[in-house]
């Protein structure tokens, strides 16, 4: 039975693999962590993700969240898996399911339940509607071949109606309004007259895939729909051949749709994030403010809510995340409603030396 | 005893094996004569399993082939030609229980051969003799030989032959498959004849002998007109 | 010990008459020990199955005695080996005979051949028992 | 205890060639290491004369070379011609060693599964020496750049994310568990082609196309079932549908694999 040695050597050279494997093959990345101070609840599925693009290496990120931190979304696939489980929505399931058949679909959450709309084939446009993510109604539009082929801005719900804004066969300038009616299956269409703001999208209404703790639950009866607005300028490349091309604007923008008209509420300011929720359209300014803009009056009103110096912000689950970069990792606060209800910090543990040099951008999911 | 049922073997348009049954008895030497290509080989290899039949059944003493007690000596080596014969032994020692190293040590001895002999470097006639000795080794109860004799040289034959009236065969069940019947022509018990994938004969050797005179070569004369 | 086997005839009866021939020539003495079945075979080159029918067919006609797993003997009655040997002859003379018939020759020729053949024959090999 | 057996003799009768591809192996990386850093010494030499700043190296370089993806092409395709030779080279010349491992005395399948271990050792053998060696040629990079002060870029850690390298080096224990299971599949795949094949050879000329269609077939079935029902689930139902039809595979192959080795397989 020499020949077991055979056997033997092979694995030995195995299991010294597996050793210089396992010393020199994982990550040593630094370990960042949140510490929440107050109100816990709401980071409970949040994810700070510190991103630091460094020149030469891979672009990489760290998702912090409140039991530790993993390299970028890496990590074994059954933790991937967990991962993904915990933050799909699992009550909404059919209603997503129904949704993922639809192609170029975008979906907006409303008062009476989540709303999508999107392509079927090249002749059908499927409106989904569904009140508590589980019974999904269907409704189809025939001949409907007119609207697919367009660029669509985003829907919104008035007078009890679906509306979708869209771009006729793709031009930018030529917006028109589709108005679907259930009951008979039928849709209408209007030109809206043009006007040098464009229609860019819908806030919170342009994509299927946003992750929907960015929408806010909306009403179905605002007179104002919010807008992203853009204007079309016209370039000179650096051959002299000129072209055009769709800029944002800054500023708020709601759409009249009872008039079929873009309306400019106020443009100059530069704004840190913007949210439709219910009947308001609200924004938070450099300077901290929140304005409010009702969406059937369009009546303004302002609140202080974030004293000092303002970093970046982001709307979610209706509430405002705000992260201020610090020389050591960041500080992180969350307002509702304009009241402060949590502030937490994410710092690097260990030698954060390796961390200084290289630029690194804090995101909140 | 092996009994052959009914089998049936076809290799891709040709129909080698039409209908073949027959008997080999423990304790005697029973030899399946045919002419070249007639389909000895794949009976034997078909008992052995190393070739599944179309149709029909082999039972060895009543039961399904069971390997310990049968061993099959094909006619070329079936071990690396790069082995030594130390290693074709070592192996049949790691995977054959009933392999018995005295036993072959004795035949390694009688046929003179040298264990450390490559079978690259063997001739037919070593070879051959190397193979029988590697499957009497297994002392096994039926011994399956597939053209011993073909093509090897005259002392090697002389030497097989006297095994096979030596005490070392005694009360094994042999089947010999050969062509050329004159080698062994006083050794057989029992003769069955193929052809055209048929059994055509099947007789006790000494008592067509003793009945018709005839000897194995006279009745394959009959059979094939050769 | 060669015997030239033919094909044709049982070789077990070859190997009876073999035994025969010595036994009526008392190359194998009354009561003598007969060589081992194995042994046999493998000078013979034939099948042990063989030697073992040639030897149960010399116990039939009483050539040899066995007892109980010790080595077979030549018997010791005459009256046998005697028989042996006339039965012998008989044959050799029916295949002369035989053999002699399609050449037609006269029965005094045949006579006075075979007593020329037969003196000189008997001189030079003297000395088998009558 | 026959499997091990049957193991050691196959690894006893592959040594000789699996030595050799490694020695191959090696020298083809460790060769080039040298050249490359002979090169790159040469062209920072040159940067220097000429007063260029900011000239670094990144062992990613050396890792997405041509001459270094190439060896480790080499070793994937002999890995896959080796599971099929493994059996062939028992058919060869008119003495088939597969005549006398067919008639041992014991379960056929237990050949079956020496070789498979056999072939997924020697599998993980090659993944232990690319580990070794890289680790060893790291080692060997930085300290020569360190000699010779060239700027050195990113650490080992980060440099074996590089595309399919990261395939070597899983995050997580059960990501290499996942990776070995597919590597599996894919060589009893090949196991099963050559003992349908092997069952077919006599009865028809057409016995290779036959295998790759039944083995094909066997896979191409669950998969179509993945593609098509890719539109109605999420990641997890994926995973889990993707699980169960790997499963099924497995099981369709063994089976195919045991029904074509002890019933039709043929010498």
């Amino acid at each position: 039975m020499k020949r077991i040695v055979n056997v033997v050597a092979l694995g030995v050279i195995i299991t010294v693999g597996l050793a210089t494997y396992a010393v020199s093959g994982t990550e040593k990345e630094t370990d960042w962590s949140l510490q929440v101070e107050s109100n816990k609840k709401v980071w409970e599925n949040r994810i700070v993700q510190v991103a630091k693009d460094s020149m030469d290496q891979p672009y990489t990120h760290i998702n912090v969240t409140l039991n530790g931190s993993t390299p970028s979304n890496k990590g074994s696939y059954f933790k991937q898996l967990l991962d993904f489980q915990a933050n799909f929505g699992e009550d909404s399931r059919s209603f997503k399911r129904a949704l993922k058949q639809l192609d170029y679909a975008q979906r907006i959450w409303t008062t009476d339940g989540e709303m999508a709309i999107g392509q079927k084939d090249r002749d059908t446009l499927v409106l989904l509607k569904s009140k508590d993510g589980k019974e999904v109604d269907v409704t189809e539009f025939k001949q409907a071949r007119e609207i697919l082929e367009s660029g669509w801005k985003g829907f919104y719900v008035y007078d009890g109606k679906v509306h979708l804004l869209y771009d006729q066969n793709y031009e930018t300038t030529n917006h028109h309004v589709a108005t679907f009616d259930e009951s008979t299956k039928t849709f209408v269409t209007q030109k809206i007259d043009r006007s040098k703001t464009l229609i860019g999208g819908v806030v919170g209404a342009e994509w299927s895939w946003y992750p929907s703790a960015y929408q806010g639950q909306v009403a179905t009866d605002n007179r104002y729909i919010p807008i992203r607005a853009t204007a079309l300028e016209t370039l000179q490349e650096d051959t002299g051949e000129e072209y055009t091309s769709e800029m944002d604007l800054p500023g708020l923008f709601v759409y009249d749709a009872k008039e079929n008209k873009v309306v400019t509420v106020n443009q100059s300011e530069e704004l840190k994030g913007t949210l439709f929720k219910d009947q308001e359209y609200r924004a938070i300014r450099s300077d901290g403010t929140e304005l409010i803009i009702d969406l059937n009056s369009l009546e303004q009103t302002t609140r202080q809510v974030i004293q000092g110096a303002v970093g970046s912000i982001t709307y979610i689950d209706q509430l405002v995340y705000h992260v201020l970069p610090k020389k050591e990792g960041a500080m992180l606060e969350v307002y509702d409603e304009g009241e402060m209800v949590s502030r937490a910090s994410i710092k690097a543990e260990g030698d954060s030396g390796q961390t200084s040099n290289q630029p690194v951008h804090y995101y909140v999911y | 005893m092996i009994e052959v049922l009914g089998v049936k073997k076809r290799y891709r348009n040709k129909q080698v094996i039409e209908d073949v049954s027959f008997t080999a008895n423990k304790g005697e030497i029973t030899c399946l004569i045919g002419l070249n290509g007639t389909g000895k080989s794949t009976i034997l290899k078909g008992i052995m399993g190393l070739t599944p039949f179309d149709q029909g059944n082999v039972l060895i003493d009543g039961k399904p082939i069971d390997l310990n007690t049968v061993a099959f000596v094909p006619d070329h080596s079936t071990f690396p030609i790069h082995f030594s014969i130390e290693q074709c032994e070592a192996f049949m020692r790691d995977f054959y229980p009933k392999f018995d190293p005295k036993l072959f040590a004795r035949l390694v001895d009688e046929f003179k051969l040298f264990p450390e002999d490559k079978l690259r470097e063997l001739s037919k006639g070593t070879l051959a003799k190397v193979n029988l000795a590697l499957g009497i080794a297994q002392d096994p109860d039926y011994l399956l030989l597939d053209e011993p004799f073909s093509g090897i040289d005259v002392f090697s034959k002389e030497q097989i032959v006297e095994l096979f009236s030596s005490d070392i065969m005694e009360d094994r069940g042999v089947l010999i498959t050969t062509h050329e019947i004159d080698d062994i022509e006083y050794l057989v018990d029992k003769a069955v004849m193929l052809n055209r994938g048929r059994i055509v004969r099947e007789f006790d050797v000494e008592d067509v002998r003793f009945i018709h005179g005839k000897s194995i070569v006279d009745v394959m004369r009959e059979e094939y007109g050769a | 010990m060669i015997i030239q086997f033919n094909t044709r005839s049982p070789v077990y009866i070859q190997v009876v008459d073999y035994f025969k021939k010595k036994m009526a020539l008392g190359e194998l003495k009354a009561g003598e020990e007969m060589p081992s079945r194995r042994e046999l075979a493998t000078e013979l080159k034939i099948n042990p199955n063989t030697v073992q029918k040639a030897f149960k067919e010399m116990e039939e006609q009483q050539l040899i005695t066995t007892e109980r797993n010790r080595p077979s003997r030549v018997t010791t009655d005459d009256h046998v080996l005697k028989r042996i040997r006339t039965e012998l002859v008989d044959e050799a003379v029916a295949v002369f005979v035989e053999s002699i018939q399609e050449l037609d020759v006269t029965m005094d020729e045949l006579v006075s051949k075979i007593k020329r053949q037969y003196g000189e024959g008997n001189l030079d090999d003297r000395g088998t028992g009558s | 205890m026959n499997v091990l057996k049957l193991i050691s003799w196959e690894l006893d009768r592959v040594k000789k060639s699996y030595l050799i591809l490694v020695g191959i192996l090696l020298l083809l990386q460790f060769g080039w290491l040298g050249a490359f850093l002979w090169r790159q010494n040469a062209t920072y030499e040159e940067m220097r004369l000429e007063g260029m700043t900011g000239y670094t190296v990144s062992f990613i370089n050396y890792i997405g070379s041509t001459i270094f993806t190439l060896s480790v092409g080499v070793a994937i395709v002999a890995m896959i011609f080796f599971s099929v030779w493994i059996w062939y080279r028992d058919f060869q010349g008119r003495g088939m060693f597969m005549m006398r491992l067919l008639t041992i005395p014991t379960g056929r399948m237990e050949l079956f599964v020496a070789k498979f271990v056999t072939v997924m050792m020697l599998i993980l053998g090659l993944f232990a020496i690319q580990w070794m060696a890289l680790f060893l040629q790291y080692q060997l990079f930085s300290a020569w750049l360190n000699a010779k002060m060239i700027p050195l870029q990113g650490s080992f850690e980060r440099a074996i994310q590089f595309d399919y390298l990261a395939m070597m080096y899983p995050e997580s224990g059960f990501n290499f568990l996942v990776h070995q299971v597919l590597i599996a599949f894919v060589v009893l795949a090949l196991f099963t082609f050559v003992l349908v094949e092997r069952g077919l050879w006599q009865r028809t000329l057409w016995s290779p196309f036959l295998a790759i269609c039944v083995v094909s077939g066997l896979i191409a079935l669950p998969t179509f079932l993945i593609i098509y029902f890719d539109r109605y689930l999420f990641m997890d139902e994926q995973i889990g549908l993707f699980g169960l039809a790997l499963i099924g595979m497995v099981f369709g192959l063994t089976l195919l694999s045991r029904r074509f080795l002890s019933k039709k397989m043929s010498v």
